[in-house]
């Protein structure tokens, strides 16, 4: 099994393909159609597209602050791939991939990003929980819909996501060892890409890597490279089959690099080199795999016409972004509560007096 | 009943009948929670559904979250006021928020319960009236009863309602009022005050453990020929400020009586909701018997800092001298 | 200088003058913040004095805790007001109780900054305005300067306190005022109310960003022939009760302008206040305009939470013409 | 080293003295004195003496609620034996025995249980922080005087405590995680009584033990018998010679047992056994450290005239509490700020007028 042979406490890695697209582990090499890896690195592009997009439409002032998430494509397709449909996602804020890949819209995330709530009313995804700001508190969350699957004893499974700095806060440790306790169906993935804004791992734990934090907990840990996109897909099937199947929680840390700024507000020149991020692009999770895929000789598609045609579609959903519903006062008090108390609708009603005179004034 | 088996027999009651409700916290389950309020609850219903979770309240919470959204109703218990805290940024960011960040599209049908206030000698953290704090953060909604019927009645519409509910129980009295309570299922609604007397010279308003005071502190009143008009609160947000309006174009006279601290509280709301409401009837400055903007002392000193009967009349006495 | 240089150069001066002064938190050490407040402090008084802390602020206020009580004077930084909530259960069970439990053996110098406030199209969590949490919490003192010159004379007093102080900071206007600044040390006390401008007919209560859009609408107001009094609050807890009722004395009226929900707020303090002060001398019901008892909205939303001059001259014309 | 040799994720423990006070692990066998095993038995039996007569002072109503800690008096002893005078102290609740050595008095505990904040004002012990009930919350504390100290370079140590209930709360994990990054020198000690009131440690994680948790801050952690005064001793010794060069934090969990109720208002027969109680009874710290006297032949006293002299102790120190002067207004008020606001100086005023008009009114 690999959550034995690949032990967090003596610092190992799964690792399938290296940075040029070779199979360094032929035997661990999981099943998987050569369909589902060409549409998989689509759905990494698409990902890829749509990010750099948003980084445009943030710089031409079209859009509020969008946290960027450029090279962790592996992680958000492999677990697309993988997630079924009554499966839940409890994201962070960076997995963009893998809410498309949910039922999301690129629309809904554009609206939200453009401050507008309604881009957490995800149409087509149900079982996506909006994303999670607050660093952390969304872990107890998934581990509460795992009680809830456990209790109505149904085989789905929790997908939940944290970044490196997110494991330092209380709620991450709290949530971990209520899964272990509770062996609730929840996979815990570590987007472990070397920075929380500016401050890097090393200041961030002394632990030999993040995936050795499972062992406080009682739950598997694994190490994986996360710009490795077989690597991502293996562990991914075997957590889901190992929690799918009543044996608990697991978590994985995927190792990565954000190569883009942790936010549009962000200047990462500030606190890294030139020199890490050229390293860092040698394992580029598209460029990897595409390589995969041309020596197996399985890449037929003009990645530019691709890339023009995402590009499109991207474009049209930032449109219907932009040209939703206008934000009205009801959006600010309707969804505060199921049974609206009486002082609010007073409060209501009291701003659109001041709008009407307002209106008047004019 | 006493409220501790009122609210016992609320969750008995809603235990049975709803197969989505579930109950836990810390030392809930086994031994039935260190004021036996979910005594022989685990027996009954299972360990799945009433149990004892790990000492963490903030994942005591945020599990909630997670339970409540994909269609459980967790009632989980806050082993005390002073420990409510560490669960603090899942209440405010959370709890409170999933329903409107969702666009309605979860809902969290949650009720946080702990036992609240002081007055029974405890050590430090065990005796303390947050509901200010949780009354100013939007989209929850805030009781504290003050009988064993009102408990049964208001628990079960909590745990009834699609919005998260903080059910503050005033430990103080857990056992030491008995009433005549129905064993059948009944409900009390959220958000609306109750005139426990009526008096036409000063309008008393308090909750929870205070309304025994107050009641003890009317006594004194009418021997001094001042007629009081009680309202218990019941609810503490949403304020039922009609009720309030129409006691005080009567009286004209406001008492604020709550153990809380004084500053940024129920009294401070409760003053500029009279104001806002009946501001042309006031005939005297509400005042607010409070406890002190100072942490609830140790057992020795809670002589001065609770409210006392005497010193509620003291107060009423001034308001209606004015 | 802006506020953020204000702040910036208040930290700069009492790092200098004290080597017991640190400054941490997340990014403040090598980036110097996300809004560079700190920016440069950590390559002129190196990383053990001015340093990055792993993501987790209840250990970052709770080693604070440790910190001052063996003698540092601690000065963290929650990135932003919605992520204070994390350690909400350190600042009220230890920073503000620590000096009494201990009997004043134990003082606990340290400071708690955050920016907070809406009107800067962020996400969720970035536009919260806290002040009432703090504020009712017993032990705490609790500042929001409006100015540059403020901040940083405020900034100093907090540091050199022997009580803990939160200090809240108006993001909205960290870059969107200048003034000249002295570069000298000087301290401006905790406590104290400023009157900005005197008038005759009605007192505007206000603190932080607020107090330009008062000034705003005091334009307005002055075209209506109304002539406002503008105090700027500066310290939230304690507030300076004197000023207030001196102003009321001579106006009779109150507006209280704050962002935060109106619910339980500083506003509901205020007419408690005005109420307990000057009864007498009101002569028109005390209005909050504040936020809504909603969440504050995202960006596209805070059109209408967010108060506009408008809105603050529309509730002092009703104020006045009551 | 033993922080080696221990390996906590083999649950491996630290042992010296078996049940019947036989050495098991003569190589392991402390540097230390007859004279010191001596006293520190009497420190246990005093520890214990006065731990009975507090539950019996609040049986007769002349105290408040108490948390007993009998069965734990070695890992307190063990430590008081190590812990230097200018080394800190941050307790949680149950380490009667150590504040004792650091110079806090039974006077000043049972003032505090009696209602008065006087108790924790530790006239001969400025280096000891007041017992913590948040649980977990002093945690960080320690972390931060440890701070103090690395930042003026000194060579104190930080000794704190925690409960086995404790390490699932949030700020347990984020102190030991600040400690590791950090290297602050703070001994953290986890007293697992194997209870958190009625919830045992089954029930609160899925680790394999608790000392395991170190390894997800990178801290040396180590399980050792807690009811083994000579490895606690020990481990105590290593951990502060640790600490004190600068190699950081240590996380030691204690194996023990709480012998008595979780406090005076609790009744154990409702969650455990009569067995299991009877079970730990055999490993009982002073029970073990007499056989070992004995057998060493160093044990010379009488120890019921001891018991006699230190009941006697006890109750003078008892009746002195009982004495303080009576608690005044201004303790409410004066110790709130350094600085006291107007407002509270006016709430205080009104109090007087009221306590005035109250008098008159006799
Ligand atoms: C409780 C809390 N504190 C602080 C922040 C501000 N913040 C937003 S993202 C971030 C860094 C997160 O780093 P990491 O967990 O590694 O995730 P990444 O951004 O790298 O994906 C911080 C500090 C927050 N959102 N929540
Ligand atoms: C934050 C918090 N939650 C709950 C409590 C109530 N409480 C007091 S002691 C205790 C159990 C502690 O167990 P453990 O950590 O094992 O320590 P022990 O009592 O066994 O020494 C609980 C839940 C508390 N004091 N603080
Ligand atoms: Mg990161
Ligand atoms: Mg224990």
């Amino acid at each position: 099994m690999i959550f034995e042979e690949f032990n967090p406490s003596e610092d190992k890695m799964l690792k399938i393909i290296d940075n040029d697209g070779r199979v360094v582990r032929p035997d661990l090499f999981p099943e998987i159609s050569d369909d589902t890896i060409v549409e998989a690195y689509k759905a990494m592009l698409f990902e890829r597209v749509a990010d750099e997009m948003a980084v445009s439409f943030q710089r031409q002032g079209r859009m509020f602050t969008y946290p960027p998430n450029k090279g962790q494509e592996a992680i958000h397709i492999a677990a697309g791939n993988v997630i079924r449909e009554n499966d839940w996602l409890v994201p962070a804020f960076r997995e963009v991939g893998l809410m498309l890949a949910k039922g999301v819209t690129m629309k809904e995330i554009f609206l939200y990003y453009n401050g507008n709530e309604q881009g957490s009313n995800f149409k087509n995804a149900p079982r996506v929980l909006p994303i999670n700001v607050p660093i952390g508190t969304q872990l107890p969350h998934a581990v509460g819909i795992g009680y809830s699957i456990k209790y109505r004893k149904k085989e789905d499974v929790v997908f939940t996501y944290i970044g490196d700095g997110g494991t330092s806060e209380g709620d991450f440790s709290e949530a971990l060892n209520f899964a272990g306790v509770w062996q609730v169906p929840v996979i815990f993935t570590i987007q472990n890409n070397q920075y929380a804004i500016s401050v890097p791992v090393s200041t961030q734990t002394n632990s030999v890597n993040l995936a050795v934090k499972s062992v406080a907990f009682g739950i598997p840990g694994i190490k994986v490279d996360g710009n490795d996109f077989f690597a991502m897909y293996l562990v991914y099937q075997k957590a889901s089959e190992h929690a799918r199947t009543g044996k608990g929680p697991v978590l994985i840390e995927a190792l990565t690099y954000r190569c883009g700024a942790h936010t549009t507000s962000d200047d990462p020149s500030r606190y890294r080199t030139k020199e890490e991020e050229a390293e860092w692009e040698l394992s580029d999770p598209l460029f990897r795999l595409k390589k995969f895929m041309e020596h197996k000789g399985i890449w037929k598609e003009n990645e530019e016409k691709l890339r023009e045609k995402y590009k499109k579609e991207v474009e049209q959903q930032f449109l219907d972004a932009e040209n939703f519903t206008p934000y009205s006062l009801e959006d600010v008090f309707d969804y505060m509560y199921v049974e609206m108390p009486d002082d609010l609708k007073k409060q209501k009603e009291e701003y659109q007096q001041f709008l009407a005179w307002k209106g008047n004034r004019k | 009943m006493t409220m501790v088996q009122a609210i016992n027999n609320a969750l008995d009651i809603k235990l049975a009948e709803d197969g989505n409700v579930v109950v836990y916290g810390e030392d809930v389950g086994v031994v039935g929670g260190v004021f036996r309020v979910t005594e022989g609850l685990q027996k009954k219903y299972g360990a799945e559904r009433v149990f004892d979770s790990p000492l963490a309240e903030s994942a005591i919470v945020g599990t909630g979250v997670g339970m409540a959204l994909s269609g459980l109703r967790p009632v989980v218990e806050m082993q005390f006021d002073g420990f409510s805290y560490p669960a603090f940024n899942q209440v405010i960011s959370n709890v409170s928020r999933m329903h409107n960040r969702s666009r309605g599209r979860f809902r969290i049908p949650m009720v946080i319960r702990f036992p609240y206030g002081g007055g029974i000698n405890a050590i430090e953290h065990h005796s303390e009236s947050p509901e200010a704090l949780y009354s100013h953060i939007p989209g929850l909604k805030v009781i504290a009863p003050s009988t064993p019927h009102d408990a049964k009645g208001l628990l079960i519409s909590a745990i009834e309602s699609d919005d998260p509910v903080i059910f503050m129980e005033p430990k103080r009295i857990y056992r030491a009022i008995k009433q005549e309570v129905s064993t059948d299922k009944f409900t009390i609604p959220i958000g609306k005050a109750k005139v426990l007397t009526e008096g036409t010279d000063v309008t008393v308003v308090a909750f929870g453990a205070m309304i025994r005071e107050c009641q003890r502190a009317m006594v004194m009143a009418k021997e001094a020929g001042i007629s009081v008009e009680l309202i218990d609160l019941r609810t503490i947000y949403p304020i039922d400020r009609e009720t309030i309006r129409v006691s005080l174009q009567k009286t004209g006279r406001l008492v604020v009586v709550a153990e809380a601290q004084r500053s940024f509280s129920v009294g401070s709301e409760l003053i500029a909701i009279a104001n806002e409401e009946a501001f042309l009837h006031l005939e005297a400055p509400p005042r607010r018997v409070m406890g002190f903007d100072t942490i609830i002392p140790l057992a020795q000193g809670e002589k001065y800092f609770m409210i006392t009967p005497e010193r509620i009349f003291y107060e009423i006495e001034k308001t209606v001298k004015f």
